[in-house]
């Protein structure tokens, strides 16, 4: 038990960075680079940490308190998120919504210390952001919903776990199609291409990275942080829900299975990033709101 | 010893303003013992309730009246009491906050007669909870809204405090009217106006009963298309005031849908459906047009409409699982949507104090005219940040426990066999999310706003902290705030026994004992959040100790010399999410875009009338002024005229009885 | 002594034809005192003779000075004052106020039949007199401008009640019929001081001035 | 010996004024007269009296539901009369005392008449006894008015005589009453000779209706009551009309014993539901604050009239809304004359501000209005719904429903004007100098406001059984 929590905490704190290394490999490669090392994450964050910060005179307080805020509700989610099958270190009837609404807190600080900059370009970035979150919120709610029909649970253990098996056997196209709104989800939700471009700093065209421009040193180095486990924890859900389908295995197969599976998902966000071109700002929201139509039918399907 | 309890925290209530009254030769006396009443009576209420909720159970008393009502019946049972706590709580706090917001010793008269009717109101308010009597109900009814018509014209110079007070005054009226209709038919059918005596009302057939109590209830309540009299009269009143009606004055109107539906025998799941769609539309609605608001309490107040929208949809969940005589759906129900009865209380005071000490501060509560408050209040800033997190549904705070009770009840309902319709219910958490994420972004856009980044006018740049009497209120409701967000559970028992008590389903079924649970994992959560966050703000002080921290401007992609105009606006940040409400909001745009090489302004300003009120309403209120005048130009004022309208009725009723009858 | 009577209530209806049709006041009202003479003799001819003779002749003689004495005199003197001679446009003509005064006496006797009597034998006529003098007042009300001709339309009106109350002599108290007289003496009074009062203040007797009252 | 007291001393009073040389002590009169009214009807209540005069004057329990307040009316009006009258020395105040307290007798008279001519007599007397007050401001508007009200009150009148005829006629058949006493008619019953009684109701009831106000035949009304001082149009608004209710009512009797009570009802209610529908038109946006009181008056006279009609315990309702209705009407109209004073002007352009220039008379408007508009806890709260009870417990959910839309409806638009005389600012408004409230203006209003609100929190029980007993009267119960 102690171990197994061990574990999980663990590679929740550790693994997040990597991700992001995995996912700008991808892209370089595709770019026809050699790209940085797979490791370059964690020295980023190392050298924020050790950095001192300019804080802008405007800012007050919720400018400071935003990065761990944010970084600490990002890492209450994980604890609450199954990973690789196993039973979350914290898991109750409804906990995926604690989840989602953790998610939110996070979002509302990082969107209020933009804010309190004074910058028109964060203030845009802010507005941006929350307005596409709270229409990609519904979007993941019926997906989560449409995962508890279908394997009658309310808790994310039981979603993702073990029965996820019977699930796909009885009802795949539900889940497949929630599957596609989960993914669609995990981009909008991490600033990634289609939505928004991690990579690009023309200020007027950004969406989160436009928040953080005030940021430096080790708040930075949170926010980052905080950012590369999000993407984490959605890959975890999106990995373990198209892995649920296969046959049971022993712990360490399906441990392995998991990790190989979050590898392939950062490999996947880096293709889609690197084959597709960002949406005009205007058509986000009607993909979004695509992604809940497609739960919906899932979730009709269910209950016919 | 409970009655007891009851009964002199209404009569103290009641009667508080009396001291200002009595005392006007020496005004700051006279109010504070206004205000210690209030404060007295809360806590005798309190108590009440406590007694009620977790011990020995309630009362009621029976006395002769006269002759229509033939008795003055009251009872303390767990629902009232649940409702009690808060509507005595506020209007105490809003009392206190009234010492330096409405001092006596400034405005004489006026906060005279503010106190008096202050008591007025919460004393009827709690009347309305205690009758067992259809009539006497009605009379704290409408003393209720009569009262509060005088608040809100607490300030009797502005237009709109008059329009607004009026509007409030004839919604309330009229659904009055409404409910004196629901009341007659019920009590002709019973043969009495006890409620003792309405256990049991046949469903069948009650379709339009409960109609009327929709109309009548959900009038005050403010559910949405009935909301058009609340942000008017919620803005148009002095805060401490609108922090009384927003935050418990419109729970009447639930607590009255509640009472009246608790009477029928197994409700068909189609009422719970509609009140559920009701709540849903009201919701989103509600927070689709604060969203575009830039009166700050206009704002405010339809967060009102949203989270009665909320709570409806909890009270609708229930209902359909009393028809399906599903404990779990009514107990998660219920107790969601009374815990947010509570919350919303604690928040949405919490929010109005809070505008209200922007209000003194900077003279205005136009959003776009404030900013950077923050530096200047402190403490209003933090508070005001606690009240739109927790309005916000976010965690670790107290709307996530109710929101999250809701949802939790509505999913229940996929345990439900394929096929059947009522499964649907679990719609309503996708909706509570969407909700939720609305009202992030919209208070995202408040705060910022207001309290964030630089003042956007000299009076803002200009304001100062409130002084403590209006501080403390704000700290005891934000500490409330989170104590429910952390202990929930704690709470689940009375909610439990509320909601057995209400549905007549055994308490020991009711709560699914999971819930409980849960909710300890909820409020866990919350502290360990708290706990989380607070290390890591800690680390990150430590680290940065030592090191440069020089202070610089913000960073403005270049131009060095930002100034406040060039802040975004709320206008702007609302923007993408107002354009998705178009079609509801029918917002008037004032846009003139830049033109030419060198344009020399721009400009972009939505304004977002009441669609109910000023397009629907307004209107046909109009339209109607006119047909009467037209009807009213032919009749001349000729006395052949006259002379005729006597003898055509005297053929017509001659015709009437000897050629038609 | 039937065909006298009957006599009487035609001559009734003839004034009533006559006060629809002509445009003179001073004629008007000299139609009107004949109809109070009238009146006064139907009063004395319809007793029975079980009646007590001081009750009616105290009605006869009441009728007599009243209607056909006093309220002329009055009349004389407002449109003395007023110095007015002829009752122009009326609201409704002369001959459409014929047409519809020949139409209600029609009417009234077609009504009447149906109503069932104390005495048949005596009263042929009486009721449709009576509801054909009442109609005849209300079209004068209605369709006149002059005040005055407004209050002999009422007063036509009343002698149709009066004609109407005779049927009712042999065991209506005498206080009844008095209370009667004396109201509409009173009333008539009332109206000939405001008459008076109308022609000071808008000197003129018409009463389309008197519309400014309304909404 | 009450009996006289309450109709030959105000009888005798009026004969003095005429003669009283003194104009300054000249209302004090008024107050005697309702003083001795006053005691009479507490002895009439502490012990009641046999029928005088051959059985022609009695009062039963509906003739004291109605004196009762006429009585308690007047008391106020009088006392108001002693401020009021001070302030209007211009005017000659000889006919105006001496026309009062004929009102009065002429509206006990009323009360007490069991006899069917004696009512009608009395009923005119009271037509005659106002007629020359209306014109008591003597200029052009008020002489328009009192002409309307004298000319059609007697078109009215006359046909109510006629009725009264019919009525005698039907009785008049061997073995028939040949009488016009409430009494003997009722015990006649089904003998009464039918055409003659349904004409009789007919023509009854648009005589009566005429002098209660209901719609169509109201359009007196609002000149009237426009033009009039607040007095008179409290006395007219709360006295005469509940006066010519009652005269109605015992027509009513006659009519349901002789078995046709179906159309009556309908009829009733017809008029009824019209009167409280053309109110309501009538009252939005209504720009003169006394003319939208008399269609108020004219509301609550259709309200009446529908709990007659109902028949069952809406009656009783009718006759405790004949209290509630008469008392409130007089905290409307005699606030509303002090505003008129106030301002020189009854036009909501031009008033407003009044609860700040009248801190008393202001705030009483605003109460009367929501009193008069049934909002509890205020008297006639609670007799709207008792009617209200009466027309759905009948399962008549058009009645009811319609009687709910019209309450609303003038609620809206009678309060909007209400708000615009009472709030604001009163800067600006026409000024008229030397009118503030004292106790002798503003007191009889609030004490009349103050008793609504006491009946509205407790009914004595006597009272709750006069009006039962009232209502047996009529069927009702």
């Amino acid at each position: 038990m102690v171990l197994r929590a061990f574990f999980q905490v663990s590679l929740l704190l550790l693994a997040p960075p990597l991700l992001v290394g995995i996912v700008n490999r991808v892209k370089a490669l595709f770019a026809g680079r050699r790209g940085p090392p797979l490791l370059q994450a964690y020295y980023d964050l190392a050298k924020l940490l050790r950095k001192g910060a300019v804080f802008s005179r405007t800012t007050t307080w919720v400018f400071r308190a935003g990065p761990a805020i944010g970084l600490a509700a990002v890492f209450l989610s994980g604890l609450l998120l199954p990973l690789g099958g196993e039973r979350a270190l914290v898991s109750f009837r409804g906990d995926f919504l604690l989840l989602a609404y953790l998610l939110a807190l996070g979002r509302f600080f990082t969107a209020l210390a933009a804010l309190d900059t004074g910058s028109s370009f964060e203030g845009m970035g802010a507005a941006r952001e929350v307005s596409f979150a709270s229409i990609a919120e519904p979007a993941l709610f019926l997906c989560f919903v449409v995962l508890a029909r279908a394997t009658g649970t309310l808790s994310l253990s039981g979603m993702l776990g073990a029965g996820l098996g019977a699930a796909w056997r009885e009802s795949a196209p539900a889940l497949l199609l929630a599957g596609i709104a989960l993914f669609v989800v995990a981009l909008a939700e991490n600033a990634r291409i289609p939505v928004d471009d991690p990579n690009t700093h023309l200020e007027l065209t950004m969406i989160h990275e436009v928040m953080v421009l005030d940021h430096s040193g080790p708040d930075l180095a949170l926010i980052l942080y905080g950012a590369s486990m999000k993407l984490f924890l959605f890959g975890a859900v999106v990995v373990r829900l198209a892995l649920g389908g296969l046959p049971p295995a022993s712990a360490s197969l399906a441990g392995a299975a998991f990790l190989a599976g979050l590898g392939l998902f950062a490999a996947v966000v880096g293709v889609t990033e690197s084959v597709m071109a960002r949406l005009r700002l205007t058509r986000v929201p009607q993909m979004l709101v695509g992604a809940s139509v497609l739960s919906t039918f899932a979730l009709v399907l269910l209950l016919r | 010893m409970t009655a007891g309890l009851a009964l002199s925290a209404v009569a103290l209530a009641t009667s508080s303003g009396l001291f200002g009254l009595l005392l006007r030769r020496r005004p700051a006396l006279g109010q504070r013992l206004t205000c210690a009443a209030m404060c007295v009576a809360a806590v005798l209420g309190a108590g009440a309730s406590a007694r009620v909720l977790w011990g020995s159970g309630g009362f009621a008393i029976r006395l002769p009246w006269h002759e229509p009502l033939a008795s003055l019946a009251l009872r303390l049972d767990p629902l009232s009491a649940l409702f009690l706590v808060p509507i005595l709580a506020v209007p105490a706090l809003g009392s206190i906050y009234g010492l330096s917001y409405w001092p006596q010793a400034e405005l004489g008269w006026k906060a005279v007669r503010l106190q008096l009717f202050f008591g007025l109101v919460t004393g009827a308010m709690a009347l309305v909870l205690l009758a067992d009597n259809a009539l006497l109900f009605l009379v704290g009814w409408e003393v209720m809204a009569v009262a509060g018509f005088a608040l809100v014209r607490g300030d009797d110079e502005r237009p709109e405090a008059l329009r607004a007070s009026w509007v409030y005054l004839a919604a309330a009226h009229v659904g009055a009217f409404a409910l004196l209709a629901l009341f007659s038919i019920v009590g002709g059918a019973r043969g009495s106006f006890d409620f003792a005596e309405w256990k049991g009302l046949p469903a069948a057939g009650g379709a339009s009963l409960y109609a009327l109590a929709l109309v009548g209830f959900g009038l005050k309540a403010g559910l949405v298309p009935l909301h058009f009299w609340l942000p008017g009269a919620h803005a148009a009143a002095p805060s401490h005031v609108s922090a009384v009606m927003s935050g418990v004055l419109l729970k009447t109107g639930i607590y009255g849908l509640l009472r009246t539906l608790g009477f029928f025998d197994a409700p068909p799941a189609s009422w719970g459906l509609v009140l559920l769609a009701l709540g849903a539309i009201s919701g989103v609605l509600g927070v689709g047009v604060a969203l575009a608001q830039h009166d700050l309490k206009r704002l405010l107040a339809y967060h009102s409409v949203e989270n009665i929208g909320i709570i409806a949809m909890g009270a609708g969940i229930a209902l359909v699982g009393r028809s399906r005589g599903d404990a779990a759906l009514v107990a998660l129900g219920l107790a969601g949507g009374l815990l947010h009865v509570v919350n919303h209380a604690l928040f949405k005071s919490l929010l109005f104090l809070g505008a209200g000490s922007v209000q003194h501060a900077a003279g205005t509560r136009d959003l776009e005219h404030l900013g950077g408050l923050a530096r200047a209040m402190p403490f209003t800033s933090f508070f005001f940040l606690v009240g739109a997190a927790a309005i916000s549904g976010l965690p670790p705070l107290n709307g996530f426990a109710s929101e999250w009770l809701i949802a939790v009840g509505s999913l229940t309902g996929l345990d439900l066999p394929r096929g059947d319709r009522v499964a649907y219910v679990a719609l309503a958490a996708p909706v509570l999310a969407f909700i939720g994420g609305l009202a992030a972004a919209c208070f995202a856009k408040v705060h910022g706003t207001a309290f964030l980044g630089n003042a956007r006018s000299s009076k803002a740049s200009r304001a100062h902290e409130s002084p403590a009497p209006m501080i403390f209120p704000m700290a005891v409701l934000a500490a409330a705030c989170l104590a429910i967000g952390l202990g929930p559970s704690l709470l689940l028992p009375a909610l439990a026994r509320v909601s057995s008590d209400w549905a007549g389903l055994p308490a020991s079924q009711t709560l699914a004992a999971s819930a409980v649970g849960s909710a300890g994992w909820v409020g866990g959560m919350a502290a360990a959040l708290l706990l989380a966050a607070g290390l890591l703000a800690l680390g990150r002080t430590r680290l940065l100790r030592g090191r440069a921290t020089p202070p610089g401007e913000t960073w403005g992609c270049g131009y060095s010399a930002p100034s406040a105009r060039m802040e975004y606006t709320g206008s702007s940040f609302a923007q993408i999410l107002v354009e998705g409400f178009r079609w509801v909001l029918l917002p008037r745009v004032e846009l003139s875009h830049p033109r030419g090489l060198f344009p020399r302004s721009a400009r972009f300003r939505t304004d977002v009338p009441d669609v109910v009120l000023d397009r629907a309403i307004e209107p046909a209120v109009q339209a109607c002024e006119t047909a009467a005048r037209g009807l009213r130009g032919l009749a001349p004022g000729r006395i052949h005229f006259y002379a005729v309208l006597v003898l055509a009725a005297l053929v017509a009723l001659l015709c009437w009885r000897f050629l038609w009858w | 002594m039937t065909s006298w009577i009957d006599m009487t209530f035609v001559l009734v209806v003839v004034v009533n034809l006559f006060l629809l049709a002509s445009s003179r006041l001073g004629a008007v009202i000299r139609a009107v005192a004949l109809q109070g003479a009238l009146l006064s003799a139907l009063a004395l001819l319809l007793a029975s003779p079980a009646h007590a003779v001081g009750h009616v002749l105290l009605v006869a003689g009441g009728a007599l000075v009243i209607k056909a004495f006093f309220i002329p005199w009055l009349m004389f003197r407002a449109i003395r004052e007023a110095a007015i001679r002829r009752e122009v446009e009326p609201i409704v003509g002369f001959v459409p106020s014929l047409l519809l005064g020949g139409a209600g006496i029609a009417l009234a006797f077609a009504f009447s039949r149906g109503l069932p009597l104390p005495a048949p034998e005596m009263h042929t006529f009486l009721v449709p007199t009576a509801l054909s003098t009442v109609w005849t007042g209300l079209l004068l009300v209605v369709s006149r401008k002059k005040a005055v001709t407004q209050a002999l339309g009422f007063l036509v009106l009343e002698n149709g009640v009066f004609i109407f109350g005779l049927l009712l002599t042999d065991f209506m108290p005498v206080m009844v019929e008095a209370g009667v007289l004396l109201d509409l003496l009173a009333a008539v009074f009332v109206m000939g001081i405001v008459i008076f009062h109308i022609n000071r203040e808008f000197a003129s007797l018409d009463t389309d001035a008197l519309a400014s009252l309304k909404d | 010996m009450a009996v006289t007291l309450v109709i030959l001393v105000p009888l005798a009073l009026a004969a003095a004024a005429l003669a009283w040389p003194d104009a300054r002590s000249r209302p004090w009169l008024l107050l005697a007269g309702a003083g001795a009214h006053a005691a009479g009807m507490v002895a009439l209540w502490l012990r009641p009296e046999p029928p005088l005069a051959e059985g022609y004057l009695f009062l039963d329990a509906a003739g004291k539901v109605v004196l009762s307040t006429t009585s308690a009316l007047f008391l106020a009006t009088a006392v108001y009369a002693q401020g009021y009258l001070r302030r209007r020395p211009e005017k000659d105040n000889r006919v105006f005392v001496s026309g009062l307290l004929g009102l009065l007798a002429a509206m006990t008279v009323v009360g007490l008449a069991q006899h069917l001519g004696i009512l009608w007599v009395a009923i005119e007397l009271t037509t005659l006894a106002t007629a020359p007050l209306i014109y008591f401001n003597r200029n052009a508007r008020s002489l328009e008015a009192a002409w309307k009200y004298l000319l059609v009150s007697s078109l009215g009148i006359a046909l109510a005589l006629l009725g009264t005829f019919f009525i005698a006629l039907s009785g008049a058949g061997p073995g028939g009453p040949r009488s016009l006493l409430v009494g003997a008619l009722v015990e006649a019953g089904p003998g009464l000779s039918k055409p003659w009684v349904r004409a009789a109701f007919v023509f009854l009831l648009v005589g009566y209706g005429t002098k209660m106000g209901l719609a169509p035949l109201h359009s007196w009304k609002p000149d009237a009551y426009g033009e009039a001082p607040g007095i008179l149009g409290a006395l007219l608004a709360g006295g005469v009309t509940n006066v010519a209710f009652l005269s109605l009512a015992r027509v009513f009797q006659v009519t349901r014993a002789a078995g046709e009570a179906a159309f009556a009802c309908d009829a009733l209610i017809g008029l009824g539901l019209l009167s409280m529908a053309l109110a309501a038109v009538f009252m939005a946006g209504q720009r003169d604050f006394k003319r939208m009181l008399a269609y108020s008056s004219v509301e609550h006279m259709g309200i009446l009239a529908i709990g007659l009609g109902l028949g069952g315990g809406a009656v009783a309702g009718a006759f405790y809304h004949v209290l509630n209705n008469g008392l409130a009407k007089g905290v409307l109209f005699l606030t509303a004359g002090n505003i008129h004073r106030a301002y020189g002007s009854k036009r909501v352009d031009e008033v407003r501000g009044a609860s700040r220039r009248l801190p008393l008379s202001g705030p009483l408007f605003f109460a009367g209005f929501l009193a008069v508009t049934g909002t509890p806890p205020f008297s006639p709260f609670w007799s709207e719904f008792v009617i209200l009870n009466g027309a759905l417990g009948k399962g008549r959910y058009a009645v009811g429903g319609l009687f709910i839309l019209f309450l609303a409806v003038v609620f809206v638009g009678m309060g909007a004007t209400v708000l615009k005389v009472v709030q604001g600012d009163d800067r600006g408004a026409p000024e008229r100098p030397g009118f503030a409230d004292s106790w002798l203006t503003a007191g009889p209003p609030l004490a009349l406001l103050a008793s609504v609100l006491a009946l509205g929190l407790w009914l004595p029980a006597p009272l709750a059984a006069l009006f039962r007993s009232a209502a047996a009267l009529m069927g009702g119960s």
